[in-house]
């Protein structure tokens, strides 16, 4: 473009950004990190294990399906929509995998059929979220249902033992390099989905659909077949967490992940997206799942009585929270 | 106008929402390198109008040919394939997004590494101060989040984006609503450096002395059907504004004093305009 | 020595008293006890139990939802050492060293010949019953299946079954509308707690009582009432108490070097109007 | 004001508003409602008990609990929050209830101790999302853990009893004129809820919260102290709700109402009422909500495998909502 | 100007985002029935200082007086209620609700029944219409969601809604921008009307020859702070052109072609506030 140029107006009254104001522009990521922390001290002050090296490898084996859904539930909900069905993805995908191996097929077809089972599942509820513009909640909401009945009938309630001598159980119980497999697993989707996020124009266009899906319509992208691609990541990855969970329990069941997606949006949304769309962050996300893990096996460790587990859990997490919002008050999420 | 195949050519052009008749057998002819101002009381349908040129609202009925081809843009990714830019009054921005995110939304310069494109982020910072100096705005961080910008600095974003990618048809609807004096020269300049190099462009302004600076012709709109079209040099803003208004309207504000001065403001309007090429079909697109 | 109790949910009385057992016995040895509540998360379950290793305790007593899925935790376990004993769930071809609880296949078909015969005597040998299961539940699905093996005698036709899904309200709705389905229904087996509480109350607030004769699965203050009044035919009782009770006994045995048999089955009671008496006082 | 007047533009491009245009505008409660009548339409074919007196009057009876509450979360969904909180109170006010009617309470007292116990926690975490500015959904899954926590706890896991020889269960079970008396309440907190909502300023801040917070606080209008109130009225209703439940049950337990808070979204939600705030029905979620029960009713009537049941429901939804979406399009919600 | 103690008296605001001093010590004062033009470049600070002044915005610094009281707005809500309303730039309307409820928002007419309010609802449709017709704006159907409206239809809802309320100081950030010509017209009308009855009147525009038709002063801000005050009387378009701009800077487009009859302008703009009473501190509020 060739128009007269006119010298931009100076900043005199631009100030150099502090270190101070980096954190408060990431208002969401700081609280989650803040309070990541908080959770850690308190617990490796009041338990003995909490931070021994075995100790953390289980808390990343542990919460790697939760990781690994959580990367794409980030995507959905930060294009303004929701994905209740993939705790009963991962119920399916669970319990076919299982019957699959236990009917004699080599596993590592089994593997590629659940993903593309999972990203099949994906696929039809994204075609009535992008295409059809049912909102998200309903078409996932009718997916947990079936999809959760289809395990139950497939298995008739019982649980499907996997044989432990095939190497499949790897997927969820092996080390590599001193670190359990599920946990590397976990790590390379988050790493793929931080970099796709943020540093691809998929990833802005996600963000763009949550925040003004119109104007991105009216910027000419394909804000469809973003859409529906993003709940085909979901759907896909919540299968990957269910042949993990498979593999490490050593059963399919129709019974897994019951109540794993509302996890998974704790997890999310404690992380500091929000779930109006168009403001999401991975880094938060990791936080807000390690942090939901954590207060899980420190409680256990510090031998709380089960009554008061549902109690103490639920408070520490509106209390740090809140405290972090006084602190980043008018910095940060608005809603 | 006559002799040459128009770059736009919209014929028969209507359009519904619920009772109300929004569009009603609307035409509009465009030249290439044509700056065309186009106005209206307001709900009149200029925007929606509009809208339908960019693909981004699908009419009911009627035709559209761009350089004597007819196309149907189903979306405005189909238009904006065709080189059909516009300026939206709402502005269309992704409020969560940064400023150089939003110049560049679906067309991100990309690096392929390994066949994956990224987003070329150090290149969109830079071409998006380039962009903006451009237009003489300034805004206070590129990284700062639109939301965070003030009413023209908003518009000015807008702006930059639709004039950026070589357009063939540049529509903006009302893009000097929230400028400053400064910008909205800046603007102005704008429409007439493109057109200039043959880009057609389609003005919607309630500025009524800004379209005897930069217009070639005028098309008034009323209750959605277009009533009337006036060259620039055999109308003045009087008539203009009693077309608008529907009946004889004495505007104060509408740019000139009135009853004395209006012969003289067209004249000293004019020869703004004698720097750009006068309306030559012949004009080749950039 | 410290022992962990990793049970389902802390929403039925059947799990409070196997922790209530287990306590009394960790108590009276002056060992420490501790329970984790996986709120039916089968993965959960795990997670505890790996938790309780790396914690070392001394031992772990499993009341598990998924028997298959908790068996790589209870291989860890013994590879470091630590025993675990099944409660409730026998975990086929684990790595537990006992088993500790009631036979539910086994049970099953125990309520379920104590049906047919009431149903020959009482209910003028023909009966139309209606199952509300919790499809979810291995070993309610046992209890279904034992109960249908025995039950299915001549005269006896079976109506739907519907999921109470372990949550008495669902079970309830469940309930009402099995009724409604078989107006023709004159018996209800309830497969465990919540469902039983649920078909309870539908046949009670229906109008019922004089129709439909309710069977099922663990004591609650209305089923006793129901016994009492007669519309409640029979209950099975299991003893959750002592089977935590000695599941902690055989885990203080291992420790001090001894052995445990494998299985031990803790024996169920089929309450009826004839023996409710001594049960009435623990729902007071 | 007296300032010139100008004759407005005429309106020759109107047409009269046909019966369609009305229908059409009303997209989401045209399609919800067509959507009731064609389950209703198959059930009465499939099956032969479904349209009886008593078959209807049941369902009505059964889905009071869901219309109570789905009342208030249709107010909540509205301001664009979300409780996830309400089967929890649902648990703690009738356990507690059992509990205190046990200990020998007069049972007037105990609804009326009960219904302040559910405000009170619905003002606590209202005032965590109104005035903290706290994510809803953070608050109320903080809020579900906790509270059926103290339910637990205060329980001890046994459900416990309630005499059926006072007048207390007949909240749950009475009759009147023909009517069971928890659809007679239910009906009367719609009615009210109806009017509060469309009639009252008070229901036009709702609204207008959900669609732009800042436009309504600009206005004056004191913004916080209606969402705190609208939480505190979905409390109070869950309370309400808990005591028809444990009337009708017979009993309170910490069991109770789990997953109600997702059934409940459900029904406001296929009732046509936005996630996103702004757009509520109430005629939508009574349909929703009776929608719902009656798929639930129908399907047992049908004698389906209860395998099949989950699959059914959800197909049946997410197939009449398609349909109506393609009849509706370009009408009603836009998300 | 002197003489009298002013409606409202703003000293020493100060506000900052992030890294950025948005107003710097920024003072301001309107008596009453004036009518203040408040212009700038964009991003300048206008809008925030107004805000200020609604409540919507608590500065980090500063004092507020009105009618000679301190005052601390913590929110809209308290300026309302000192009777100060504002036209947001944004509009701040709800789009999902219908042209009366926004027209209402938060002063909705109530009937009570039994001591509970509910809304009245066919007073609502019908003063509604009444005060769009006074604005001259026609808008075709009273019950529909403003979402659907046309961008100028849209800001007339935002005008009637702060003018009807009988304020005693009224802001106006960009009110006609999205107006066309005879709504334009109708809005200056309305200024010069409320300002007769003792309001005192901010008017934020980029029109800059708006100013002169209806401005007893004029304030510039630049970069968040207040550089300059002109009587209307003293100063020129070409003045307040490069005060905003900051430098001197040639504006063909506002309002008035240069060099020529610049002179004249002024002039011609002047009588037509003849009518109105002129900077009188005693004008007793309506
Ligand atoms: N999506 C829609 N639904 C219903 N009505 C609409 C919609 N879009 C536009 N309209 C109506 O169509 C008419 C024309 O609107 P349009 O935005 O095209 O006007 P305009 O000429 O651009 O006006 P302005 O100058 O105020 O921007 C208006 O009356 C408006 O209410
Ligand atoms: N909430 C906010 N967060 C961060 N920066 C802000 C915020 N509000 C305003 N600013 C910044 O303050 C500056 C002044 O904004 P303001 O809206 O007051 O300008 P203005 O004078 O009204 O401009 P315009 O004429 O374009 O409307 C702008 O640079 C804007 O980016
Ligand atoms: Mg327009
Ligand atoms: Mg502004």
């Amino acid at each position: 473009m060739t128009i007269p140029v006119q010298a931009a107006a100076s900043s005199s009254r631009l100030r150099p950004r502090t270190l101070k104001d980096r954190f408060l522009a990431n208002g969401s990521v700081g609280s989650i990190a803040l309070f990541f922390l908080f959770v850690v001290a308190l617990f490796s002050l009041t338990t003995e294990d909490f931070l021994s090296l075995d100790n953390v490898l289980n808390v990343l084996r542990q919460s790697a399906p939760l990781l690994i859904v959580a990367t794409a539930m980030t995507l959905v909900i930060t294009t303004g929509g929701i994905d209740l069905s993939v705790g009963s993805v991962l119920a399916l995908t669970s319990a076919l995998c299982a019957i699959l191996i236990h009917a004699g097929l080599p596993w590592a077809l089994v593997m590629v059929l659940m993903l593309l089972v999972g990203a099949l599942v994906g696929a039809i509820q994204g075609f009535f979220v992008a295409y059809e513009g049912i909102p998200s909640f309903i078409v996932t909401l009718a997916g947990l249902s079936v999809i959760r009945g289809l395990a139950l009938l497939m298995t008739g309630g019982y649980s499907v033992p996997i044989p432990s001598d095939i190497a499949f159980v790897g997927l969820g119980r092996a080390w590599i390099l001193g670190m359990p497999l599920p946990a590397l697993i976990a790590a390379a989707v988050l790493l793929v989905g931080f970099v796709t996020f943020n540093e691809t124009p998929f990833g802005r266009y996600v963000t763009g659909i949550g925040a003004n899906a119109e104007a991105v319509r009216r910027a000419g992208v394909n804000t469809r077949g973003v859409t529906l691609l993003v709940y085909v990541l979901s759907g896909s990855l919540a299968a990957l967490a269910g042949l993990v969970l498979a593999a490490r329990l050593g059963s399919g069941s129709s019974n897994a992940g019951q109540g794993f997606e509302l996890d998974v949006i704790a997890a999310v949304v404690l992380g500091g997206t929000s779930l109006f769309g168009g403001r999401g962050t991975m880094v938060g996300t990791i936080l807000g799942a390690l942090t939901v893990a954590a207060i899980g096996n420190g409680l256990i460790l510090a031998h709380l009585s089960p009554f008061l587990t549902p109690i103490v859990t639920g408070s520490i997490i509106l209390v740090a929270i809140w405290m972090n919002f006084r602190i980043f008050r008018g910095a940060g999420r608005k809603r | 106008m006559d002799g040459g195949v128009p770059r736009v050519r919209m014929r028969g052009i209507s359009k519904r929402y619920g009772t109300i008749q929004t569009l009603d057998d609307v035409s509009l002819d465009l030249m290439p390198g044509e700056v065309l101002g186009l106005v209206g009381d307001n709900g009149a349908g200029k925007s929606t109008l509009s809208k339908v040129l960019s693909g981004a609202v699908v009419p009911d009925a009627g035709t559209i040919e761009i350089d004597g081809r007819a196309v149907a843009f189903a979306s405005p990714a189909e238009a904006r394939a065709q080189h059909v830019e516009m300026v939206y009054q709402d502005l269309s921005l992704c409020d969560t997004v940064d400023v150089a995110g939003n110049l560049f939304l679906g067309r991100e310069p990309r690096r392929r590494v390994l066949g994956i494109p990224f987003l070329d982020k150090p290149r969109m910072r830079a071409d998006a101060a380039a962009m903006l100096t451009s237009l003489g705005i300034s805004v206070p961080d590129i990284t700062v989040q639109v939301e965070n910008l003030s009413g023209g600095q908003r518009q000015s974003i807008a702006i930059g984006r639709a004039a950026s990618f070589d357009p063939k048809v540049l529509i903006m609807d009302e893009p000097t609503a929230a400028l400053a004096v400064a910008e909205v020269e800046a603007v102005l300049e704008l429409i007439r450096t493109v057109s200039a190099r043959g880009v057609s462009v389609i003005l919607i302004t309630h500025r009524l002395q800004d379209l005897f600076l930069v217009c070639d012709r005028l098309q008034v709109m009323y209750e959605g059907r277009a009533i009337a079209q006036r060259s620039i040099v055999d109308t003045d803003i009087e008539e203009v504004v009693d077309l608008i208004v529907g009946r004889k309207f004495t505007a104060r504000s509408a740019g000139h004093a009135r009853p004395a001065g209006h012969a003289r403001s067209a004249e000293t309007a004019r020869p703004a305009r004698s720097d750009r090429p006068s309306d030559s079909p012949g004009a080749s697109p950039p | 020595a410290t022992y962990a109790v990793v049970t389902i949910n802390q929403q039925a009385l059947f799990f409070n008293q196997i922790d209530d057992g287990a306590k009394k016995a960790a108590d009276a040895a002056g060992d420490k006890l501790v329970v984790f509540n996986a709120n039916n998360v089968p993965s959960a379950q795990n997670d505890a139990i790996e938790t309780y290793i790396t914690q070392k305790v001394d031992g772990i007593v499993l009341v598990a939802i998924d028997v298959n899925g908790v068996k790589p935790a209870i291989t860890a376990a013994k590879k470091a050492g630590i025993p675990v004993i099944a409660v409730d769930a026998q975990i086929p071809g684990g790595d537990n060293v006992a088993f500790v609880g009631v036979d539910n296949a086994k049970a099953g078909e125990q309520i379920g010949s104590f049906f047919a015969d009431y149903v020959k005597k009482d209910m003028g040998g023909k009966a139309k019953v209606g199952i509300v299961g919790a499809l979810n539940s291995f070993i309610q699905n046992q209890r279904l299946d034992g109960f249908k093996k025995t039950a299915s005698v001549a005269g006896v036709t079976f109506a739907d079954t519907v999921d109470g899904q372990n949550v008495q309200d669902v079970a309830l709705t469940a309930s009402e509308n099995l009724m409604t389905a078989n107006p023709s229904m004159t018996a209800i087996y309830a497969t465990g707690e919540p469902q039983l509480i649920g078909a309870v109350s539908a046949v009670d607030t229906a109008g019922r009582k004089d129709k439909v004769k309710v069977f099922g699965w663990d004591l609650t203050a209305q089923a006793v009432k129901g016994i009492d009044e007669g519309w409640v035919a029979a209950v099975v009782q299991q003893d959750p108490f002592t089977e935590g009770k000695i599941a902690i006994e055989s885990l203080a045995k291992l420790k001090k070097g001894g052995t445990v048999d494998p299985i031990i089955h803790v024996p169920v009671t089929i309450v009826t109007k004839a023996n409710v008496g001594q049960y009435s006082g623990m729902f007071k």
